[in-house]
């Protein structure tokens, strides 16, 4: 069918001129040389366009995926989440039921079955330091109706660990665990807290290791030994950015 | 009459919500939970974050905090779900497995610790349903609440299946609405009942949006089955709902859900009498008046 | 004593078993070692020992050395004990006069990471065979008259197969079923895949021909109680149930159903429908005769009623009858019980039982069934209109290791027919297949499954997650993820249908007790050997037909039905079995008459008889099958049994613990 | 006086009484589905686990093995001569106190089941077995063997 839309536009005389020069050498002095020419220069326009939207917009394409930057397959990593974690995610038929049973899934294009299926297949890194690895909130639905009994939520914390042993954690996590080492609380007491507890006729501090110091040293040297301190203190926190 | 428990307080109960743990000192005795403080406790430490970072800091931190209910002789009591997913699942594995419980202890030896699988690791919910039985808490409940309630469970008071066997159905569990039915309240069907709130595992810490966006669901379906409060039993799944509506606001330009959360031992404490202010209830973010006018 | 130590010729044979044992076992290392153990006149190691040239070996040195005692050492005794038997009889010797060393099953086979290890054992088991053969006894095998008849236990279209293939033998043929009616399973379904001809088209004509067949005895609301003897000369007891209609008189007429007024959920459509408490299974039923129903009828539960006797005017009610019990003999067992579908109750995030219009296949294909209880109309159960929007979810309840792991074989191409079904009903219907893997694996399958693609029937590779229903419109909300696309989805249907696979039927356990035959880990019941005897049970004499020993679809069913008449029939046509000399001899000098082995057998197979002046235990070979518990605990040391005598299993444990 | 446990690392030897009908065939199975386990046992067939004489396991130790296994099928009533299974039972633990009384760790005899699905059992019982007998050390009857291998 033959196109009908039709645009009749004023413009600057130099402009048009330069214009009709390039069309003529590109395309030849034909008829509708100029049509395809405009139609290529707008059809230009609406991408640059789309592509200048905001955030928002542009979340809600998949992103796209470059195969040629993906960091070849390690035959030992499937092997390695297998012992650590004792869950053999080779077992996995990819069957999705994870993926929709996962209430992160369900809002985000996190996809835990993918995650399970790269890991399989040895791509270290790409699952490693996506930040998809950190969206499982172990809710642990998924275990309870995987069809081939692994424990997704197993094999994922596992991959966690792995990853904070490569240095790669996120800035909040890091964060928090600092509060760890300081503390013993993940979450430590706060004024407004300390108001509030005396208000309802609590201590100001409760009988944990806030009120013990000895017991924090304890924990600070268990938190030693196993490595804990090391390991955050080496890990790069990397910007959680939103999913 | 009763049975005395070591008390766990964890993180959470006692540095945010401190309600949450009046309530529980106050209430819990008068039906026959003693509660003995765990003195030193830390946390416990929490699932989402220490387990995700390094297995062998997270157990060892674990078996400290067992160990402090061992030298006290008594099973350990939390009503937080995430510290009954550490301790239940962290007792279990050092019971059950010699090499791991050796590496833990070499890590305890330092302290003048050792696991030794003495103790019991029980959640609130597990007490309250098995030793109280909701005709018990009938019997002690003076007020009924007459309220609609969206009962919430949280994912680790009854996942994964393993290690929790007294929870029965994982898909449709029924005891924490027996429970708070015993409050004379009534527990309303909610679409997303069984979802998760989506604060475990550190998405909270790490990627509030999406761990706001799966409240909001929750928080949406819990207001068309049209509850006057959502009732949980965990500190944590209390802080993402509370917190979470305001922080939803904030993020997202929604309007108020106004939808009062109150943890169990809170809705426990108003249906025996107790005092909205000693419960510590009207220190939510989200303020407890709608609740507060339909009782009185 | 047999033990002639001086004159003792023994040869050793160690088999490579291809690579099977070769690759583990050093087995010239073991045949070098067995050549120097005490009496060894030679030893061997070859390929294959069970090849014509490796039995040529073995009967070349019976007779050019003169063995006397062979020891083979390969595989389990289980897969070639009686082919090297047939070799030493072949070459003149008593075929007793041979003991294996199984050292693949229990060596190779299972120590494959420590070949040194492996190599030890295999010497090791060698010896103590080498050790066992030193007290081997030439023996002689009875033979034994066979009934010539058979036991067929099951009336669906496997157990109607092997009937009437071993009927047309010119064998008796006893056809236990349990229900009133012949039929089974296939006597439920409406059409059948990939042809879609209708079952009972093709059923009702066997069925009849099973009734009508002389030498078959039908037993309708039978079941088999109490099974004793072996190949050959079973006894069996079968309880028959009273049908309280005399089957001759009864012309199915129906008015006794027409007036009983006591309605129950008629199981035939898993509850979708009623019938009375006098009823008949089908308008096919074979026997065409109606059947109260006990549990049901308010006559027999309290003395009330009796309005269908008032009313039959062939007289053929007949409150009298009672139960009994037959007692039969036969000389083989099938055994074609089948199978129950999957209760899927179990599996919550489905809410089957919860939701109207979450049904089962063969709940639906029931529906389709003219005579079904919806006339053959797919409805939605909640509305009693046709669906628009249907989804078939596959594997529920299989390849699912939380219930049962195996693949059910049938249910991707039943849902691919209903689908069929139901776009030919209603064209415009929505259909959608949820599945993880098609398995369309027989002939005309793939070309079924393609005929529905055409069709336009929607093929969603991921398995639903769960199902919620819709308060307000009843619509069933799927949650999945399309892992095609990579995308979670939720999507609203008005009928879901869970396609269930086969469990073993209810009372299999029972059957297996009652047989003494086991059932493999998936409950269902386990054949002798998994490739090379898939249509015999463990026991002698017991053979298996249908979806009884693992899922089948009819093709496969009937397939292995004519199989398992095929392997009955082979005693009962040679009229005499074999028996293995099995049971022990009695010593009656030593014999004291204590009278402790005739308290033990478990077969009543011992008793006392004088002897001068004296008491001493006596065995009737008939009915003892060789357990050898008597022997165990003769205090006198009186009993000796033939194949494992006390000498030859000490000199066994002498022998491997040096 | 009881044995002690045993320092030295050893190569436990163990032999097995297996009926033909459930044991037999799960450790058949187990080769079949070329599951491992040590090769530390050596089995005798018998038909049935009531086959077996205490005299048989007491022969054995005296022998020098290091322990003895009986396994028969799952009581009450999958044997297959309908009850040779409890009576196996019932002589082991007679003999379990006899051993006791001459001073053997009964621990050394061990009575299993195993029906003949259950390869993968025969498998964890064999290690199980053998990892036990391996930290109970050697018998003290045979005490000259240890560290032969």
């Amino acid at each position: 069918m033959l196109p009908m839309g039709r645009i009749d536009v004023m413009m600057a005389d130099d402009l048009e001129r330069a214009f009709r020069e390039k069309v003529a050498k590109k395309f030849g002095m034909r008829k509708g040389s100029m049509s395809l020419a405009i139609e290529e220069a707008i059809r230009e326009w609406m991408k640059s366009e789309e592509e200048a939207k905001g955030p928002e917009e542009a979340k809600a394409k998949p992103p796209l995926e470059h195969m040629e930057e993906v960091a070849p397959p390690s035959v030992d990593f499937a092997r390695e989440i297998v012992r650590a974690s004792g869950e053999n995610i080779n077992k996995c038929i990819q069957c999705g039921n994870c993926v929709a049973s996962c209430p992160s899934g369900r809002i985000t294009a996190y996809n835990s079955r993918r995650i399970i299926r790269k890991a399989s297949m040895g791509y270290k890194e790409e699952v490693l330091k996506s930040i998809d690895l950190w969206l499982c909130t172990t809710c642990y639905t998924c275990v309870e109706r995987c069809p081939r009994k692994i424990d997704v939520v197993n094999a994922i914390l596992t991959m966690r660990n792995m990853a904070v042993e490569n240095g790669w954690m996120l800035e909040p996590h890091k964060v928090v665990s600092t509060n760890l080492i300081k503390t013993g609380h993940a979450v430590p007491i706060d004024q407004a807290t300390r108001e509030r507890r005396k208000d309802l006729g609590l201590g100001e501090l409760p009988p944990t290791v806030h009120q013990y110091d000895g017991a924090l040293f304890d924990v600070q040297q268990i938190l030693k030994e196993t490595g804990f301190c090391g390991l955050i203190e080496r890990a790069q926190p990397q910007k959680a950015a939103s999913a | 009459m009763g049975r005395e428990y070591a008390l766990f307080l964890g993180c959470l109960i006692p540095n945010r919500y401190p309600g949450i743990e009046a309530a529980a000192r106050k209430v819990l005795p008068k039906i026959g939970i003693g509660l003995a403080d765990m003195k030193g406790a830390s946390c416990c430490p929490a699932p989402g974050v220490v387990k995700s970072f390094s297995r062998p800091a997270w157990l060892a931190m674990a078996a400290r905090n067992i160990c402090i209910a061992e030298e006290m002789g008594l099973d350990v009591l939390t009503f937080c779900n995430g510290c009954y997913g550490t301790l239940a699942e962290a007792n279990h594995s050092l019971r059950g497995d010699r090499a791991l419980r050796d590496l833990a202890n070499s890590n305890l030896k330092e302290i003048g610790k050792a696991f030794k699988g003495s103790v019991g690791v029980r959640h609130l919910a597990e007490v309250l349903l098995k030793e109280v039985t909701p005709q018990g808490i009938e019997r002690a409940v003076t007020k009924p609440l007459g309220l609609k309630v969206a009962v919430h469970y949280g994912c680790h008071l009854i996942k994964p299946r393993v290690l929790r066997e007294w929870v029965g159905s994982t898909e449709r569990p029924t005891f924490l609405d027996e429970l708070t039915e015993a409050l004379g309240a009534e527990s309303v069907d909610w679409e997303d009942k069984m979802a998760c709130c989506g604060a475990g595992g550190g998405v909270r810490s790490a990627v509030l949006d999406v761990s706001l966006r799966m409240l909001n669901r929750k928080l949406l379906s819990a207001k068309e089955a049209g509850a006057d409060f959502i009732l949980n039993v965990c500190p944590f799944c209390h802080l993402q709902f509370d917190r979470g509506q305001v922080e939803l606001q904030r993020l997202y330009n929604l309007q108020p859900y106004d939808m009062p959360v109150l943890h169990y031992v809170q809705a426990l404490g108003l249906a025996m009498g107790y005092g909205p202010h000693e419960l510590g209830v009207d220190m939510n973010f989200v303020r407890p008046d709608r609740i507060l006018n339909k009782l009185s | 004593m047999v033990d002639s130590h001086g004159d003792l010729k023994i040869g050793v044979y160690v088999c490579h078993c291809g690579k099977n044992i070769a690759d583990v076992v050093n087995v010239k290392e073991v045949a070098d070692f067995s050549s120097k153990l005490p009496g060894v006149e030679v030893a061997r190691e070859y390929l294959h020992m069970c090849d014509d040239v490796g039995q040529e070996m073995i009967s070349n040195d019976i007779r050019e050395l003169g063995l006397n005692r062979v020891v083979v050492a390969a595989c389990s005794p289980k897969v070639h004990e009686l082919t090297f038997r047939e070799t030493l009889r072949k070459a003149g010797l008593n075929p007793y006069l041979l003991e294996i060393a199984n050292i693949r099953e229990q060596c190779s086979w299972v120590h494959r990471s420590d070949p040194d290890g492996a190599t030890e054992k295999a010497k090791g088991l060698v010896k103590m065979a080498v050790a066992k053969a030193r007290w081997l006894m030439p023996l002689e095998t009875k033979t034994v008259e066979v009934t010539r008849s058979a036991l067929v236990i099951g009336g669906g279209i496997a157990g109607i197969q092997a009937a009437l293939d071993l009927a047309d033998n010119g064998y008796q043929v006893y056809l236990v079923e349990k229900s009133p009616s012949l039929g089974g399973r296939m006597g439920q379904w409406s059409k059948v895949f990939p042809t879609m001809d209708c079952a009972a088209c093709i059923l009702t004509p066997k069925m009849v021909s099973v009734s009508q067949h002389p030498k078959i005895e039908l037993l309708t609301n039978s079941e088999l109680i109490e099974a004793s003897g072996s190949l050959g000369n079973f006894a069996v007891k079968v309880r028959r149930r009273p049908r309280y209609v005399d089957e001759d008189r009864c012309t199915a007429c129906g008015i006794c159903a027409q007036k009983c007024p006591v309605r129950v959920p008629n199981e035939i459509d898993f509850g979708m429908s009623s019938r009375k408490a006098i009823y008949m299974t089908s308008p096919n039923a074979v026997p065409l005769a109606y059947s109260i129903d006990g549990e049901n009828c308010l006559y027999l539960k309290r003395g009330i009623c009796r309005v269908c006797e008032r009313v039959c005017e062939a007289k053929a009610i007949d409150f009298d009858q009672k139960e009994e019990v037959l007692e039969l003999r036969v000389g083989s067992i099938i055994v074609a019980i089948g199978y129950d579908p999957f209760d899927p109750t179990p599996l919550e995030e489905y809410g089957f039982g919860r939701y109207k219009d979450v049904i089962t296949g063969p709940m639906l294909e029931r529906m389709t069934d003219p005579m079904g209880p919806t006339g053959g109309m797919v409805l939605r159960p909640s509305t009693g209109k046709p669906p628009r929007k249907v989804a078939f979810i596959q594997c529920v309840g299989s390849r699912d290791a939380r219930f049962n792991l195996y693949c059910s074989r049938v249910c991707c191409m039943y849902a691919i027919k209903d689908s069929l079904i139901i776009k030919e009903q209603s064209q415009g219907s929505d259909v959608s297949i949820f599945y993880m893997d098609v398995r369309a694996f027989g002939k005309g399958y793939e070309e079924f499954y393609l005929r529905s693609q055409e069709a336009g029937v929607k093929f969603i590779r991921g398995k639903v997650s769960s199902i919620r229903e819709d308060p307000k419109t009843h619509e069933l909300i799927l949650r999945y993820e399309d892992t095609l696309m990579g995308t979670a989805l939720e999507d609203s249907f008005d009928l879901v249908v869970l396609s269930v696979g086969q469990v073993p039927r209810a009372d299999t356990e029972a059957i297996s007790k009652i047989l003494g035959i086991p059932r493999s880990v998936d409950g269902f019941l386990m054949e002798a050997h998994p490739k090379l005897r898939p249509n015999d049970a463990i026991v002698d004499g017991i053979y298996l037909a249908g979806s009884a020993q693992y899922p089948k679809d009819i093709p496969d069913a009937v397939a292995q039905a004519s199989g398992a008449a095929a392997r009955a029939s082979i005693p009962l046509s040679k009229g005499q079995v074999e028996v293995e000399p099995l049971s022990p001899l009695i010593d009656e000098d030593r014999c004291g008459g204590c009278g402790i082995c005739i308290k033990l057998c478990p077969y009543g197979a011992l008793e006392l008889e004088v002897r001068g002046d004296k008491e001493v235990a006596k065995v009737d070979e008939v009915l003892c099958k060789g357990c050898g518990t008597c022997v165990a605990a003769c205090p006198s040391g009186a009993a000796r049994l033939r194949m494992f005598t006390g000498e030859q299993i000490l000199s066994m444990i002498r022998a491997g613990a040096g | 006086m009881m044995e002690g446990r045993g320092e030295a690392w050893f190569e436990p030897r163990i032999l097995g009484f297996l009926c033909n009908w459930c044991s037999y065939a799960a450790a058949d199975l187990a080769g079949m589905s070329r599951m491992e386990y040590p090769p530390n046992i050596r089995c005798v067939r018998v038909m049935c686990s009531g086959r077996v004489e205490p005299s048989f396991v007491l022969e054995a130790l005296k022998e020098g093995y290091d322990g003895v296994l009986i396994a028969g099928c799952h009581p009450p009533s999958d044997c297959h001569y309908q009850s040779g299974n409890l009576k196996a039972r019932r002589r082991y633990y007679l003999l379990r106190k006899l051993l006791k009384e001459l001073g053997i760790n009964p621990d050394r005899v061990r009575l299993e089941w195993a029906s003949a699905s259950e390869g993968q059992r025969f498998a964890e019982i064999v290690k199980d077995f053998t990892e036990r007998l391996r930290r109970l050390g050697p018998n003290p009857l045979r005490v000259d063997r240890v560290g032969a291998k």
